[in-house]
């Protein structure tokens, strides 16, 4: 007995041991990020593949971060556990930099004339620029267009896409259908969610914005309203439908297993047509236009901690995965848009069936930052749901937001 | 060890039974009161420092803010939603899955052929790691999932359970009622097999009826079991997270976010890790009223 | 083997309840003594004290004139049959037996040697691969001694070992323990709450009340010689009966009470004449009173009359229970079983004057 | 008598029905992680008529760093159950067998521990954690974990049941107290051991909070926490998902099945003191 329990624990206690030896090589550059798509993965393979063969001297380990990225970021951040390199996504920005813990790439950049900052599109580079200081370089960006199912527009003898809201509406009417006349609706015209980020680029439209110049506030105004307003009318009017309505977990699904005929997203989405939903025929288009053309752009960068014993190491990764060679790898498969104006024009995106959309909407796409704590997104997200959930009533709803979030504006 | 224990001897000749006894008490208590110290004990102290503080993860210095978090929670409507939420889950929860568990353990305790398997099956869901029960009922939740279908075949309209504000909160309710009954069934069971059978035989001579011998006999003896199985409910509820968060992630609008939940949120989400422990601590003074009132008006053996 | 000195031992509880007010008892080699005493009278915690599993708050003790307040229960030498055997439930009776010495690293032949031989002396060879739940309460404290036996120590200390056993066991282990002792000529120590037990088994037989000593002497000395109320009563079953009264002077001390003038015996005329009009008590033994029809040789007591309340038959002999008088106190009175008196009957009895006790009712001493 | 059949009857199909709501989301779950159709969920009734494939769990053990959660699940539960039920029998026996200083004290406090909520721990702990640099690691999850009051309270109710002479006789054979402790009272003390040991693998085995703070990377996720990442990984690929589930879940049902008689002892003990 007594023998027994004491191997137990031995045994506990060995596998203890061993496991926590099992450690990386002490030169191991760690790199995190999240994956959209299993085509990310493998672009993010065979680049970090492409950087071991140049760099066989350094090793790079890949580590995925499932589920709520930007709060694992920063928890690794304060917990002295961050990899060495990792994605930022621009509307988190601020809340990094807001403390000291991102290195400053600067110098390293002013060092190395060959990486050429200034080929960056700028809007880009300044969401992660603070005081002057760079703290992220931008891997590339993504902008909202609208994806549509072009059997579904030729079945309802529409040729093109919507071009402005009227038109949106109007086609979303003659999309949603009955069409196994079981008294249901199986397709519908588009697929909206109950979320900030699908609502932005109709306020932007709608000549509104979520903060002023300053940093303030701006839900309760028309503009904001209004885009509100048209939005949620649309799923109102019963011309749209969200994902849980049809029990999926997002809208680009929604799209793929044909239950919309449009849907409002990004570059990511293309690969996952193409792999996942081969039998969907769809074009892109621009997001249609409210009182003025306008779209979010997204931004991820690749940043490094200030904690960080592989200073050097780090940089070499960073500059070879923002470097015209690596962006290039990177966006050639059009998952994502180049952030170089040297590699748009290598890639010849802009004359791109397709991707031209998306350069093409870097001219008014915004980059979307918030100046609040984390908590702003929860808020909004419940007051999004509140609306399409349980119809509650959009001036309260957009008052009440401001109210809320108010005391969380980020200290300078 | 030995070799100190027998300096220690030598040193104090007048060493005795009790010096020994106390010099290994110390020895055995050395490394779990210091995991308890670090874990526990100081923690406790801790957490209540905290709330004073403006406490940021990546700050290199907290900012000291004396009572503002207090004062921000009780202006903070989604802070009494949680606890509303957190009261409602309770209420709904605790007296049904109770009645539920005395129940099954009432119908198990008679002469019934394949106990244990009945047993088993009851039980099974209170050993299931709550991630995977939770799962589990999302699928089942799920607008086109399980529950759906079987209410489909009697005519109801199929019902979005975890994303419609009104059923958000009694589906996770509901999965928690599934979950603990059975765990608490076998507590029933424990104590109802404790109550002497002279006691129903005295009733049977005395003409007592089945049901009489029910609620005269069973309930009142099985009382000091009702007292644990209603606490260990009560702080179960009061703690509910795992569920929570695999399942609704607090939504749709807040209808779940319970205190626990929200306390999270606020330390690993938002990173006001001083609010959160703020929130954590009036949180725990609620429980901690609430048990003294019970305590004091439900005392688990009155004779 | 080994002498014990007990010398002024004291032992105190920190809330200042004394529980062992200085005691001092000698014990010779070989010897069996044994500390009876009511309950709550320290004699087990005087046992655990000479064990050094009490602390010893004052007072010296010494084992073969060597001091041993400090010394380790193990390096004392000694060995401990407690109450509830104490046994240990996961050993066979083999491993209980040599678990002390394989604790000592003896080595392996030695203890084999020395646990078969115990087994052999207490019948248990059968049983030594039996688990204690597997045996009977008997068997099992022959176990408890046998783990006693091997390790051959200077001092045996019992602790009650027999109250758990039923009456029937309790008499046939007495005399096996004797024998034992007989055997093995250890020193003992026994601790009982029983003065049958008690008388039946010691050489010397320490009284033990309140953590004091009241007397110590061999066991006719106390049933005869009782230096105080307490021992008097204590000792003896049924015990003694005891009536007070006032000492007067006629032609002789006599010692009355309602219904009652008994003549105090030559031997005690002197002493009690301190007494004169005062009260004192007196004590006289059941096994000392006669019925005055039947007996004429001794010389008894003046007649004294009494009714008969209750009678217990045991067979050999016959307790019958009186009231004196009118008092309260009930008394008893014991008669051969050929001689059966029923409850009512009324009967003149005298008391042996030679047996007779008288106490200090202040001091309660014997007045001698 | 036919009362009592008629009542034997209901009370049968009272259980039945009890065993399918109870076993019924298992059963759903085994069949839709054996479905080879992804879109069952959204097609109501057909779960079974779909075809039948090992995939969805070659792809959980393959694809997935299945293998690396369920490591570290191993690793974790057995060093806290070993370790918390050694350490709970010691603390145990201590307050049940010793007479120390500070005794009442310190028992006070891990009671009045007792009344405090876990959850105002949860910050704090992790503010600790990281102090010492262990947040993602295995010292960091196994650390908390190794001592639970409860189970002190668990053992020293059992420990102060055996008899006070047990200690003196084992003194008297020459054993110091910590082999009094290993050689007397942990051999005997087996039905508690098993019934401690046994919660603290179902509490360490399920827990999902603190792995879930104390963990950043996937490589040091326990199952629990690894499940829930799939959720929004894997979004409605039920059948992977369930597989998950299935696979997590088989463990403590072995565990579970075969010492069934010591959870029901331990519910039995905890249940019946307060």
């Amino acid at each position: 007995m007594v023998k027994s329990t004491l191997k137990y624990i031995m045994f506990a206690f060995s596998l203890a041991l061993i496991a926590s030896c099992i450690r990386d090589k002490e030169n191991t550059i760690r790199f995190s990020s999240w994956q959209s798509s299993p085509s990310e993965k493998r672009l993010t393979d065979s680049l970090l593949h492409c950087f071991a063969k140049k760099y066989p001297e350094y090793n790079v380990k890949f580590e995925l971060i499932p589920g709520n990225y930007s709060e694992k970021i920063q928890l690794m951040l304060g917990t002295h556990t961050a990899p060495q390199v990792f994605y930022v996504k621009d509307f988190v920005a601020p809340s990094y930099l807001r403390y000291d813990v991102l290195q400053p790439l600067n110098e390293y950049i002013d060092k190395n004339t060959s990486f050429d900052i200034d080929d960056f599109y700028p809007q880009f580079l300044d969401a992660f620029t603070k005081n002057g200081k760079i703290y992220g370089l931008p891997k590339d960006f993504g902008c909202f267009v609208l994806f549509y199912n072009t059997d579904m527009f030729k079945a309802a003898g529409i040729n093109d896409p919507p071009k402005d809201w009227a038109e949106l509406e109007e086609f979303s009417r003659k999309l949603t259908k009955d069409t196994n006349g079981d008294g249901k609706i199986e397709q519908y015209g588009i697929v909206v969610e109950p979320s900030i980020d699908k609502l932005m680029p109709f306020v932007f439209q709608n000549m509104g914005g979520f903060q002023d110049k300053d940093g303030n506030l701006t839900l309760n105004t028309p503009e904001f309203q209004g885009a509100l307003e048209y939005y949620y009318g649309l799923y109102k009017k019963n011309i749209a439908t969200i994902p849980t309505d049809v029990s999926m977990n997002n809208t680009e699904e929604v799209f793929g297993r044909k239950r919309a005929a449009m849907v409002i997203s990004g570059g990511w989405f293309v690969p996952q047509l193409k792999d996942q939903y081969t039998d969907v025929n769809y074009k892109v288009a621009f997001l249609p236009k409210g009182k003025q053309m306008a779209t979010i752009a997204f931004t991820v960068a690749y940043s490094s901690p200030k904690e960080n014993s592989l200073k050097e190491e780090t940089w070499k990764l960073l500059s070879y995965l923002t470097g015209k060679e690596g962006m290039k790898a990177w966006t050639s498969t059009g998952i994502a848009m180049p952030t170089r104006k040297s590699v748009a024009a290598q890639l010849d995106y802009i004359k791109h069936p397709e991707y031209k959309y998306f350069m093409g909407s870097v001219d008014f796409a915004k980059v979307f930052q918030v100046e609040y704590n984390e908590r702003w997104y929860s808020i909004t997200q419940s007051a999004m749901q509140a609306i399409f959930y349980q119809k509650a009533d959009i001036p309260q709803k957009l008052k009440e937001m401001e109210d809320d979030m108010r005391s969380l504006r980020l200290k300078k | 060890m030995v070799s100190g224990y027998e300096l220690k001897i030598k040193m104090k000749r007048n060493s005795s039974t009790k010096k020994e006894q106390q010099f290994w008490a110390y020895i055995f208590l050395f490394f779990p009161l210091m995991l308890l110290a670090i874990f526990v004990f100081i923690p406790i102290l801790f957490s209540l420092v905290i709330s004073f503080f403006d406490w940021e993860l990546m700050a290199s210095q907290q900012k000291f803010i004396d009572i503002n978090n207090y004062i921000e929670i009780f202006g903070d409507k989604i802070f009494y939603k949680a606890i509303l939420n957190t009261v409602l889950y309770t209420i709904g929860v605790v007296p049904i899955q109770t009645m539920l568990a005395l129940f099954l353990a009432f119908v198990m305790n008679q002469k019934i052929r394949g106990r244990t398997f009945f047993r088993t099956a009851f039980y099974i869901p209170a050993v299931t790691s709550s991630v995977v029960t939770s799962i589990i009922f999302v699928a089942i939740y799920s607008k086109e999932g399980l529950l759906n279908s079987i209410l489909g075949i009697f005519g109801f309209a199929a019902n979005d359970w975890l994303t419609n504000p009104h059923t958000a909160l009694i589906s996770i309710m509901m999965l928690n009622i599934w979950t603990t009954s059975g765990y608490f069934m076998v507590s029933f069971l424990a104590g109802l097999q404790n109550i002497p059978n002279s006691l129903y035989e005295a009733a049977k001579l005395e003409g007592a009826t089945k049901r009489q011998q029910f609620w005269h006999i069973t309930v009142p003896m099985v009382r000091p079991v009702t007292y644990f199985v209603v606490v260990m409910g009560l702080i179960g509820c009061f703690q509910v997270f795992d569920q929570v968060f695999v399942m609704s992630d607090g939504g749709p609008n807040n209808a779940t976010t319970t205190m626990s939940f929200y306390v999270y949120q606020n330390a690993f989400r938002y990173f006001r890790l001083g609010y959160g422990a703020a929130t954590a601590i009036v949180l725990a003074g609620i429980i901690m009223i609430v048990t003294v009132i019970q305590k004091k008006y439900f005392p688990p053996n009155p004779y | 083997m080994a002498t014990i000195e007990i010398k002024n031992l004291q032992k105190t509880y920190p809330n200042n309840h004394y529980a062992i007010k200085g005691i001092d008892v000698s014990i010779q080699e070989g010897e069996f003594v044994v500390l009876v005493g009511p309950s709550g009278c320290g004699k087990s915690t005087l046992l655990r004290m000479i064990a050094g599993l009490e602390d010893i708050s004052g007072g010296d003790l010494f084992f073969n004139d060597k001091l041993m307040n400090s010394v380790h229960p193990k390096d004392r030498n000694i060995a401990m049959v407690f109450q509830n055997y104490a046994l240990y439930p996961h050993m066979t009776v083999y491993d209980n037996m040599a678990f002390g010495l394989k604790l000592k690293k003896m080595p392996k032949a030695e203890i084999y040697q020395r646990v078969t031989d115990a087994a052999k002396t207490l019948g248990l060879t059968e049983y030594i691969d039996r688990l204690p739940k597997e045996m009977s309460g008997g068997q099992r404290q022959r176990v408890a001694i046998g783990r006693a036996i091997v390790r051959q120590p200077d001092v045996f200390l019992f602790d009650e070992p027999l109250s758990n056993l039923d009456a029937k066991l309790r008499v046939q282990m007495r005399t096996e323990i004797k024998r034992l002792h007989r055997k093995l000529k250890n020193t003992m120590v026994y601790v009982t709450h029983d003065q049958i037990e008690a008388m039946a088994m010691g050489d010397k037989i320490v009284i033990l009340k309140d953590g004091v000593v009241y007397q110590t002497d061999s066991p006719i000395n106390l049933f005869r010689h009782p230096e105080n109320k307490f021992v008097a009563g204590f000792i003896g079953s049924p015990a003694m009966n005891f009536v007070s009264g006032e000492i007067i002077k006629e032609e002789g001390l006599y010692f009355v009470t309602r219904g009652m003038k008994i003549s105090i015996p030559p031997p005690l005329q002197v002493s009690m004449e301190r007494y004169l009009g005062k009260r004192v008590d007196m004590g006289f033994r059941p096994e000392y009173v006669y019925d005055k029809g039947l007996e004429k040789e001794r010389r008894l007591s003046t007649d004294v009359e009494i009714e008969i309340l209750v009678v217990e038959n045991v067979g050999s002999e016959t307790y019958n229970h009186f009231r004196l008088n009118g008092m309260d106190t009930i008394y008893s009175y014991r008669s051969s079983s050929s001689n059966v008196h029923i409850p009512g009957e009324k009967l003149t009895v005298g008391i042996d004057l030679e047996r007779l006790h008288f106490f200090d009712v202040e001091t309660e001493e014997s007045i001698l | 008598m036919r009362a009592i059949k008629i009542q034997k009857i209901l009370l049968l199909t009272i259980l039945c029905f009890g065993a399918m709501v109870y076993l019924g989301p298992f059963i759903f779950s085994v069949i839709v992680s054996f479905s080879d159709n992804k879109n069952l969920i959204n097609q109501p009734g057909q779960i079974v008529n779909s075809g039948w494939t090992l995939r969805n769990y070659i792809y959980i053990w393959k694809d997935l760093p299945f293998a690396i959660w369920l490591f570290n699940s191993v690793v974790i539960t057995a060093c806290q159950t070993v370790t918390n039920v050694f350490f709970s029998a010691l603390a145990g026996f201590t307050f049940a067998k010793l007479e120390f200083r500070g005794k009442n004290l310190i028992f006070g406090a891990m009671l009045a521990s007792l009344m405090i909520p876990g959850i105002i721990l949860i910050i704090p702990k992790f503010l600790i954690i990281n102090e010492f640099r262990m947040i993602n690691s295995y010292p960091g999850l196994i650390l908390p974990g190794m001592i639970t009051v409860v189970n002190i309270f668990l053992m020293k109710q059992f420990f102060e049941t055996m008899p006070k002479d047990l200690v003196q006789a084992a003194l008297i054979d020459g054993c110091n107290y910590f082999q009094m402790f290993w050689k007397v009272f942990i051999p005997n003390s087996k039905p508690a051991l098993a019934a401690v040991a046994i919660y603290t693998f179902q509490g360490t085995w399920n827990e999902f909070l603190w792995p879930l703070i104390a963990t950043n990377t996937s490589e040091m996720f326990t199952l629990p926490v690894g499940m829930a990442s799939l959720r929004y990984e894997l979004l409605t690929d039920w059948p992977a998902i369930m597989a998950g589930t299935i696979l997590v879940s088989i463990p403590t049902l072995i565990i579970f099945i075969i010492f069934q008689r010591y959870f029901v002892q331990g519910v039995a003990s905890t249940g019946g003191k307060e």
